[in-house]
């Protein structure tokens, strides 16, 4: 502890990088890793080797070569090509899930809470009822019964989801709501309107975009786990959780079921990264050295 | 080690933290002894080292801190900066004891009181569990807490304040160290509370032949413990002597500053109510300016200034970094400035009247069909306000203050009573009616931090309200109005592009008195506006409120526990107690003859920087605490505490009756002591 | 493991399984355990599907005109507890399983009151004689047990048995057979266990114990098998078939069903405008690779027939197929996507059944199929659906196309040929002609084989130019099987597997 | 307290209450018809049958009909029977949730018995290795899809390396123990059957790991960050400067109060373990509640999918209530709340 406070302060300078990759560079890997898959799935049609429907019984199943870097599926496809293309409904039904349930948690839960007594108790009751039912066996239940298909899932999926960002929207929207700032605004007489999306939203908006870097990931994961159950998307639209079905009867092709399992783990990673590397960066409490 | 050795004595410790912005040396070359016995006390404003001074010596400090190499710590000639962790382990709580500012945070929430206790005996081993229990229940009761055998089976949060700090004592004494170490152990406490464990720490001293080392912020509170007096500033210790010559006449001109800034209760304020105050803030640790590191705010600042002084003597036993005071100048008492007649308090009809304003919290239901709890925030309480005066509302922690004054906001709406504005009743009022009024009531809020919408510009903060209320044509007269409200808080015209946590506390609550302003408003609240600041920025913003009054004719509810400080801006004073309103008076009155027990006790029980005034003064101590608003006492709610209750007062509450015009008092003994 | 050699394990998906009473059950799998506990009166030759073989009755005969028949039953047959086989036995399960009313007794529609002639002699009568009998007869459902045994555990068998019957629960764990196994517990979803039958009459079990283990998922059976945990795999696709080869411990067998899988089409313009028309219905079957489908996705392991009725039924066979059975060509599919009016393609919605079919899915499958007509501009999309929905919209004729499997519970002809006219044509909103309607009438009557071969043909010609349905596989199925144990034999249906026949390798 | 209590367990019994509602009219809307998809294609075009499955069922009363005879069945101890699997529901559940409760249980305590230490020590070794490793195995836990990881984990070690047992509760060749609560390793042990005892603890290895692998990063990352709090406190610093030994301040001080959060999340993580495990128990072959309620809901098995909700509402509900007495009793300030 008594080192010399020199040589401390000389280490210190000398380590700014590593301090810098201490407190952002988990959270600078992942947005990496989550732009890189935003990119490759907006330049899918270009990147991809071949088409992702392409059927070829005669190629089935080929082992990682050149010509086909990661393989080939049961029908003959290109499992590259698809796990490109897979990226665009992957991302797309985590971002549109997580993106549209907190808007809608936050308007229901944001209000309750600014509102109180009836409405608060009634939004309440009803995210209990959804809290009643384990999260992925009502999705499952409601997709069941409305059909497959990516638009259906998702629904399912927003049916489970928006509680928990009502839930968060409520306590934030309590935590600001007795904040002295507020009672200045009631105080100059403002509407509950203005306070509420002018002043308390704005405040509480830190934490939620952490939850929603971080549930994007589990929205994905969720909505491939419902696919991985059959309950996704409709064939031959090629989805990572649907792959990893496909495959997991293969034994030697290990290939088919690894690598969308992987292209699964490392964007819901570099959500994780980012969104605890927002928390960090939003919360000084939680700052490192 | 021979007899003459002080008991610690500290040698040029330089402590520095490591962080993302650099190094901040928060301490940088402090030396000072304790003798063994002695009371040495510590002040200096927030930052200015003193807490880490007092961690630096038990090595108690935070992970990225460094204490620097030549840096010595000698405790009975043993150095602790060098000693191993097992050695050092053994030292605290054994030799040397260490007490906290925050007693609510201070005991682990989730332990019996009783184990808290006891560990420290244990740990130092030289007491069996129920030897070491017996002790602590021992000490309990010698820090003054009833009934201990049965405290100390309870938990932390079934104490007050006051009652942990006392815990805390004894966990300090249990093994007889001959070294406390007290950082701001009263801060946190009310005045009358606080006295309490001033007292018990000097007989503890007495008693025991323990060393004190007390850190404070407040002089009086040194004054009133300490023999001896360090003053910190910006890590490093500007003066030190003799508390009694110290205070009495300063050597550094921060000294004079900081005893000059406060308002003391034994004597009048001036006539135009201002304090001396030296302008800014103390300066950034990471980067000290060069030379005299107060010369930036020094009004005695001399050319040589430029060049670092070094803590010199400059009487017997007296030392100063100064180089104004080493030439042998004298720094004189801040020449008071001619009165300003202060507009007259209109008589006739009050601005605002409040007629027996109750409010009551309804506490949760614990089970459906369990009596619902009450908190009594406001019992009861009559105020008038009139048109440019300004009213003092005094109270400890609890009394109502705030609720007042979020009542006459209609913050929240009053359980029963009226308050009348003007024609107005604002207590029924409804949205539509309050609507218009709610520019003429403005409010400035205790936390600076937590006032300002942290996601605003200051522009925005300030231009917002005077485009809802139309007070404004267009953004460019918005923009040429919040220029000038900056300025007319002493901030300047710039300071609009920023956002509220590029400012400091006193620069804030500048920016939130801007906003209240912003819409013209007749009536001001200010709830404790001052109590989270420090001394100097504080008699910044007291001067501030003084000049906007005299110069716009305000209309002023002043919320502060500091007596001193209301006496200070206010025409009336209002005291408070559970509720209730014990006593309404002038200024003037009220200090030349308080009529109520409890704000005699008030008065007394605030400490003066002075050492001689402290020790002619009358001390009444109050015993206990405040009771619960819960359930309040029957009759005067007062009598728990009050020195003079009778039988009388059990039963029948004291009317707040006029004994002369303008001086109520509610006490069945007014007058009588 | 020394216990091997007294324990057989069959690795087998069992979860359809809902219950193991002959008299109700209906699923898939139980009858794997349902043959090797008890047997019927009579029974079919692996290789034989169209002459019925002695079991329980060794001699059978026309009586009353042709209006029903009389069984001799085998003398010295024993059930498991050491009673023997009376005729009484044999009148109480046939009459349980007609006055139970559940499902298997659909099957039954043709059997009429079954009459005791003597202890040994059993007289069934034909609620039309013009229609077989004697292959219902081999279909486990006809099983017969112990009515002592049954009627101990509440078993009825008079009319009002489906109110008052109450053995099934037992039926569920136990048996009251003669088959050279007995039943001794069920778990569902975990297994069926079976032990050997002292009492049996012919050559008596190998192994103590038979455990049909529920495994759903084919990978773990296959590493099951590999492992000798399983002795029998029942469920591996063709790629984890595929990996066996040249495993030293494990062999796969084979053997041909009668099941097959048909893609169906509607005729009904409500469901489609096009597919109503039987050139873009032609078009539809010329351009999908059957090859490609056979090689590709079940490693070849599958036969084709012409159309409705498998190869092996009633004389159908492979060369039929290639003879007038549809073909991949694309010239023609082209050509008759002109003729139905729209030469540059069409679409169409196809549903399917989330699940696996045989070695593959149906997933698969109709990827494969929807590639192949993308070949000629006509775009089919898929549906998936679960089992329920699929089933509901089929059968309740809401569907443009689909594949369907179909088996059946014994060989008798008209289980296909009654259907294809009847229940299946209305699915897909088709009108069958007079013409072929009379055929599947006379086919079903005539007795002699060439002349019923004759009039089959003719049928299948028929189906074929309809295009309605169309055969796409009849698979070959195949298990694999632990050097452990030997003599494993597949039936037609091979969840009939022959369990009694296996034996411990030496 | 005692009427606290009562409160609760009535509002949560009107929720699940609700709960089946709703799944009851989710379940009405769909396309599919049970009887159609329960029936054999024979039976199904045989009108007859179809009408008397259809009475057996109830299916062809009306709507609220069918689920007054619901509830009333509830009120009598009895969930219906299932359509799919066409016994009671009770028996049902009763069958396939020692297996579910048994893997749970164990996922749970794994979770527990490493998270918690993991996490403690990555607070007080912050910066460290350990620290990075269980960041590291947090954020792998909550990243990877159960369903893949499984895949990936029977691939390994049962298909490749061959060291874990496969699918299914025991092994083929050993018989299960005696059933007396439906837990293997409980029951074995009754049995002293120690063989199979151990048989059925290897089975458990694998997909307790899966299955335990989200709950045990949330537990971790939950205990670390808690740590960290209450490391920031000040009567930590109380306690070092009485001298007490840095152990006695991690044991005595900070863990029961860092542990407050974490028994909440261990409350809702177990009841997400034993309502979760679909996935893992697919894979895995496991018996157990996930795979019956799957299979109720897509075959749409309303009595089925009504009872398991009922379960599984309770379940929450109980779960809910343990958490918040251990709550009480690890935090006086709760306690005496609810006590007053
Ligand atoms: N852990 C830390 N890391 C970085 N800087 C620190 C740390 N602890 C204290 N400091 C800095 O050290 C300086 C001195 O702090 P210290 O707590 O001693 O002040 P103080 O005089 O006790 O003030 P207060 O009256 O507010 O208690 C401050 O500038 C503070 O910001
Ligand atoms: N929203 C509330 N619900 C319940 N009790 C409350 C609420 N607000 C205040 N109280 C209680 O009312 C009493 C008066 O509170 P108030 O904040 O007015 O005191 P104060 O005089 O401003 O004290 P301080 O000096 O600590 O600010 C306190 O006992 C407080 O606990
Ligand atoms: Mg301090
Ligand atoms: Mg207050």
């Amino acid at each position: 502890m008594s080192q010399a406070a020199d040589s401390a302060a000389e280490a210190w300078h000398a380590d700014r990088f590593g301090r810098w990759r201490r407190r952002f560079g988990l959270a600078a890997f992942g947005a990496a890793v989550v732009l890189m898959w935003i990119a490759i799935a907006i330049l899918a049609p270009v990147i991809a080797p071949y088409p992702f429907e392409a059927v070829d019984v005669t190629k089935r199943l080929l082992a990682p070569s050149a010509q086909h870097w990661l393989g080939t599926d049961a029908l003959g496809r290109d499992v590259l090509s698809r796990l490109i293309w897979g990226s665009r409904i992957s991302l797309f039904a985590g971002i549109v899930v997580v993106a549209i349930g907190a808007a809608l948690g936050v308007l229901i839960g944001g209000v309750a809470a600014y509102a109180g007594g009836r409405a608060e108790e009634l939004m309440m009751r009803a995210t209990d009822l959804v809290l009643c039912f384990p999260p992925i066996i009502l999705a499952m239940a409601i997709a069941a019964a409305l059909g497959i298909g990516v638009r259906n899932t998702m629904i399912a999926m927003l049916v489970v989801w928006w509680p928990k960002f009502a839930r968060l929207a409520r306590s934030l929207v309590l935590v600001q709501r007795s904040q002295e700032y507020v009672e200045a605004a009631v105080v100059m007489g403002y509407g509950s309107g203005r306070i509420l999306f002018r002043h308390i939203v704005p405040n509480a908006v830190g934490p939620l975009v952490v939850l929603v870097t971080l549930d994007v990931g589990q929205a994905i994961i969720t909505f491939a786990g419902l696919s991985f159950l059959g309950l996704g998307v409709v064939p031959p639209m090629p989805e990572w959780g649907a792959m990893v079905s496909e495959g997991r009867e293969l034994v030697d092709q290990w290939w088919v079921a690894t690598f969308p399992g992987l292209a699964i783990l490392s964007v819901v990673v570099g959500f994780n990264f980012l969104g605890d590397g927002i928390r960090d960066w939003l919360d000084p409490k939680s700052r490192r050295r | 080690m021979t007899d003459s050795a002080p008991l610690l004595e500290v040698r040029n410790l330089r402590t520095e933290f490591l962080t993302d912005a650099g190094p901040v040396r928060a301490v940088d070359g402090v030396s000072f002894e304790v003798e063994a016995g002695a009371t040495v006390g510590i002040v200096g404003e927030s930052g200015s080292g003193k807490s880490v001074t007092a961690l630096s010596i038990l090595r108690l400090l935070a992970e990225n801190a460094r204490i620097g190499d030549g840096s010595r710590i000698a405790f009975r000639g043993r150095d602790l900066a060098t000693l191993d962790e097992d050695e050092i382990r053994r030292l605290r709580g054994g030799e040397i004891a260490m007490i906290f500012q925050d007693p609510l945070t201070s005991l682990n929430p989730v332990l019996r009181i009783s184990k808290q206790l006891v560990e420290g005996m244990l740990a130092h081993g030289r007491q069996s569990q129920a030897e070491a229990l017996r002790h602590g229940i021992d000490l309990l009761a010698r820090m003054g807490i009833n009934a201990p055998e049965r405290a100390v089976s309870g938990y932390p949060h079934e104490f007050s304040g006051g009652m942990r700090q006392r815990v805390m004592l004894a966990m300090g004494f249990a093994n007889n160290p001959s070294l406390l170490i007290a950082d701001e152990p009263t801060t946190a406490l009310d005045v009358t509370i606080q006295a309490q464990i001033l007292d018990l720490l000097k007989t503890l001293n007495r008693e025991f032949g323990t060393a004190v080392l007390l850190i404070s912020h407040d002089l009086g509170v040194i004054a009133n413990v300490c023999e001896r007096v360090l003053v910190m500033y910006a890590g490093e210790v500007v003066e030190e002597g003799p508390a009694e010559a110290l205070l009495a006449e300063p050597r550094h001109p921060y000294t004079w500053a900081l005893l000059n800034a406060v308002p003391r209760l034994d004597q009048e304020p001036p006539a135009d109510k201002r304090l001396t105050a030296i302008e800014g803030a103390p300066p950034d640790p990471s980067e000290p300016p060069s030379g005299c590191r107060f010369r930036p705010r020094c009004p005695f600042a001399v050319e040589r200034c430029g060049e670092h002084p070094d803590l010199l003597p400059v009487a017997e036993g007296r030392k100063a970094r100064c180089w104004v005071t080493q030439a042998g100048e004298r720094l004189l008492k801040p020449s008071t400035a001619a009165a300003v007649s202060a507009p007259a308090a209109e008589a006739g009809q009050p601005m605002l009247s409040l007629r027996n304003v109750v409010k009551h919290y309804p506490l949760r239901r614990d089970a459906l069909f369990s009596p619902r709890k009450v908190v009594h925030a406001v019992d009861g309480v009559d105020l008038d306000i009139g048109r440019g005066e300004t009213v003092g509302l005094v109270g400890e922690s609890g009394s109502g203050k705030s609720t007042i004054a979020r009542l006459i906001t209609r913050i929240q709406k009053p359980t029963a009573g009226s308050i009348r504005f003007g024609d107005i009743d604002l207590a029924t009022a409804d949205r539509s009616v309050l609507r218009p009024l709610r520019r003429r009531i403005q409010m400035i809020f205790q936390d600076p931090y937590a006032s300002l919408n942290p996601r605003m510009t200051v522009g925005q903060i300030l231009s917002e309200p005077l485009r809802f209320h139309r007070l404004v044509r267009g953004p460019e007269e918005a923009k040429a109005r919040v220029g000038e409200l900056l300025e007319m808080v002493g901030l300047s015209a710039r300071a609009a592009e920023r956002y509220p946590h590029e400012f400091s506390g006193g620069q804030r609550q500048r920016i939130g008195t801007a906003r209240a302003l912003a819409v013209e408003p007749e009536l001001i609240i200010a709830d404790e506006p001052i109590s989270a600041l420090d001394v100097n920025i504080r008699a910044q913003i007291i001067n501030l409120f003084v000049g906007l009054q005299q110069r716009l004719g305000l209309t002023f509810l002043f919320i502060a526990h500091d007596l001193a400080v209301v006496r200070q801006v206010s025409d009336r004073i209002v005291v408070l107690y559970l509720g209730k309103v014990m006593e309404v008076a002038t200024a003037r009155d009220l200090f030349a003859e308080p009529l109520h027990p409890y704000t005699r006790s008030l008065i007394s029980a605030a400490p003066i920087p002075d050492v001689a005034a402290e020790r002619k003064r009358e001390h009444i101590r109050l015993a206990g605490e405040p009771p619960s608003p819960v359930a309040p006492p029957s009759g005067c709610r007062f009598r728990t505490r009050c020195p003079v209750a009778q039988g009388i007062c059990a039963e029948i509450e004291p009317p707040l009756a006029e004994y002369r015009p303008g001086h109520r008092a509610a006490c069945h003994f007014s007058g009588q002591a | 493991y020394a216990q091997k050699k007294t324990t057989l394990v069959v690795g087998l998906d069992i979860s359809d399984g809902r219950n193991y009473d002959p008299a109700r059950s209906a699923d898939l799998t139980p009858p794997l355990t349902m043959g090797a506990v008890s047997e019927t009166l009579l029974t079919l030759a692996t290789n034989d599907l169209v002459n019925v073989k002695p079991s329980l009755a060794t001699n059978w005969t026309l009586v009353n005109n042709g209006a029903a028949w009389r069984f001799t039953l085998r003398p010295g047959v024993k059930f498991w507890n050491g009673d023997t086989l009376t005729a009484e036995d044999v009148k109480f399960s046939l009459d349980r399983l007609v006055n139970v009313k559940d499902q298997p007794a659909t099957y039954a529609s043709n059997m009429g009151p079954v009459t005791i002639i003597d202890p040994m002699t059993v007289e069934i009568a034909m609620k039309n004689p013009k229609e077989p009998l004697l292959l219902d007869l081999t279909a486990p459902s006809f099983a017969i047990y112990s009515a002592k045994m049954a009627k101990a555990q509440g078993a009825v068998s008079e009319p009002g048995a489906d109110q008052n019957d109450k053995a099934t629960p037992w039926f569920n764990m136990n048996s009251a057979g003669t088959g050279p196994y007995r039943m001794v517990g069920w778990e569902r979803n975990v297994s069926v266990t079976m032990q050997k039958n002292p009492n049996y009459w012919g050559t008596p079990a190998e192994f103590e114990r038979v455990i049909v283990r529920h495994i759903a998922d084919g990978a773990a059976q296959l590493l099951a098998v590999r492992r000798g945990d399983v002795d029998i795999a029942m469920n591996l696709s063709a790629e984890q078939l595929d990996s066996l080869k040249g495993s030293a411990d494990v062999s796969v067998i084979q053997g041909a069903s009668t099941d097959t899988l048909y893609f169906v089409m509607t005729s009904n313009p409500e469901m489609n405008a096009v597919l109503a028309k039987k050139e873009a219905r032609q078009a539809v079957a010329s351009a999908i690779d059957y090859d490609g489908l056979i090689k590709g996705l079940v490693g070849g392991f599958a036969e084709r027939s012409p159309n409705f009725l498998p190869n092996g039924i009633a004389g159908t066979t492979a060369e039929q197929t290639k003879e007038f059975g549809w073909k991949e060509d694309l010239t023609k599919a082209k050509a008759l996507l002109a003729a139905a009016g729209v030469p540059n393609g069409f679409e169409f919605e196809l549903i399917y059944p989330n699940a696996a079919y045989f070695s593959t899915s149906y997933q698969l499958m109709t990827q494969k199929i929807q590639s192949d007509l993308a070949r000629v501009g006509i775009k089919m999309t898929l549906k998936p659906m679960d089992n329920v929905n699929w089933r509901a919209q089929f059968n309740g004729a809401k569907s443009q196309a689909t594949t369907a499997p179909w088996n059946s519970p014994s060989p008798n002809p008209y289980l296909w040929t009654g259907a294809s006219v009847q229940r299946v044509a209305v699915r897909m909103g088709w009108k069958p002609s007079q013409e072929i309607l009379d055929l599947v009438a006379q086919g079903a009557a005539e007795n002699d084989v060439a002349k019923q071969k004759a009039i089959y043909e003719k049928y299948q010609r028929i189906l074929v130019d309809n295009a309605n349905y169309v055969t796409l596989m009849q698979p070959i199925y195949r298990v694999a099987v632990h050097k452990n144990i030997t003599n494993v034999k597949l039936t037609p249906n091979v969840w009939k597997m022959e369990l009694a026949q296996i034996k411990p390798a030496s | 307290m005692f009427r606290y209590l009562v409160m609760r367990v009535a509002g949560m019994a009107v929720m699940a209450l609700l709960a089946t509602l709703v799944v009851f009219l989710i379940a009405n809307q769909v396309p599919g018809d049970p009887v159609l998809a329960q029936l054999g294609d024979l039976a199904a075009s045989d009108p007859n049958m179809v009408a008397r499955y259809r009475a057996r069922w109830g299916l062809d009363r009306p709507l609220s009909e069918q689920y007054w005879i619901f509830l009333k069945g509830i009120f009598n101890g009895d969930l219906g029977v299932s359509i799919s699997t066409q016994r009671p529901v009770l028996d049902d559940i009763r069958q396939y949730a020692p297996a579910t409760v048994e893997l749970a249980t164990v996922a749970f305590l794994l979770s527990i018995a490493v998270g918690i230490p993991l996490g403690v020590l990555a607070a007080i070794r912050r910066d460290t290795w350990i620290d990075n490793l269980a960041r590291f195995i947090s954020l792998a836990g909550v990243s990877s899809p159960t369903f893949w990881l499984a895949f990936i984990m029977l691939a390994l070690f049962y298909g490749g390396l061959q060291i874990a047992p496969g699918p299914g509760r025991i092994d083929l060749s050993v018989i299960s123990p005696q059933t007396v609560t439906g837990l293997y390793l409980i029951d074995a042990a009754i049995a002293r059957d120690w063989e199979a005892w151990r048989n059925a603890a290897g089975h458990l290895v694998l997909p307790s790991i899966v299955l335990a692998s989200g709950t045990l990063g949330l537990i971790t990352r939950t205990t670390r960050a808690s740590m960290l709090e209450a490391m920031t406190q000040d009567y930590v610093r109380v306690a070092r400067a009485k001298g007490l030994r840095e152990r006695k301040i991690v044991i005595g001080h900070l863990l029961p109060n860092a542990l407050i959060p974490v028994v909440t999340l261990g409350g809702l993580a177990y009841a997400v373990l034993l309502t979760g495990a679909v996935m893992t128990e697919t894979i895995f072959s496991w018996p157990g509640l996930g795979r019956y309620t799957f299979r109720s809901a897509v075959a749409l098995d309303f009595p089925g999918i009504m009872g398991i909700t009922l379960v599984v509402a309770a379940v929450y509900l109980v779960i809910n209530l343990l958490t918040d007495l251990s709550y009480a009793l690890l935090d006086p300030r709760v306690a005496r709340e609810r006590a007053e």
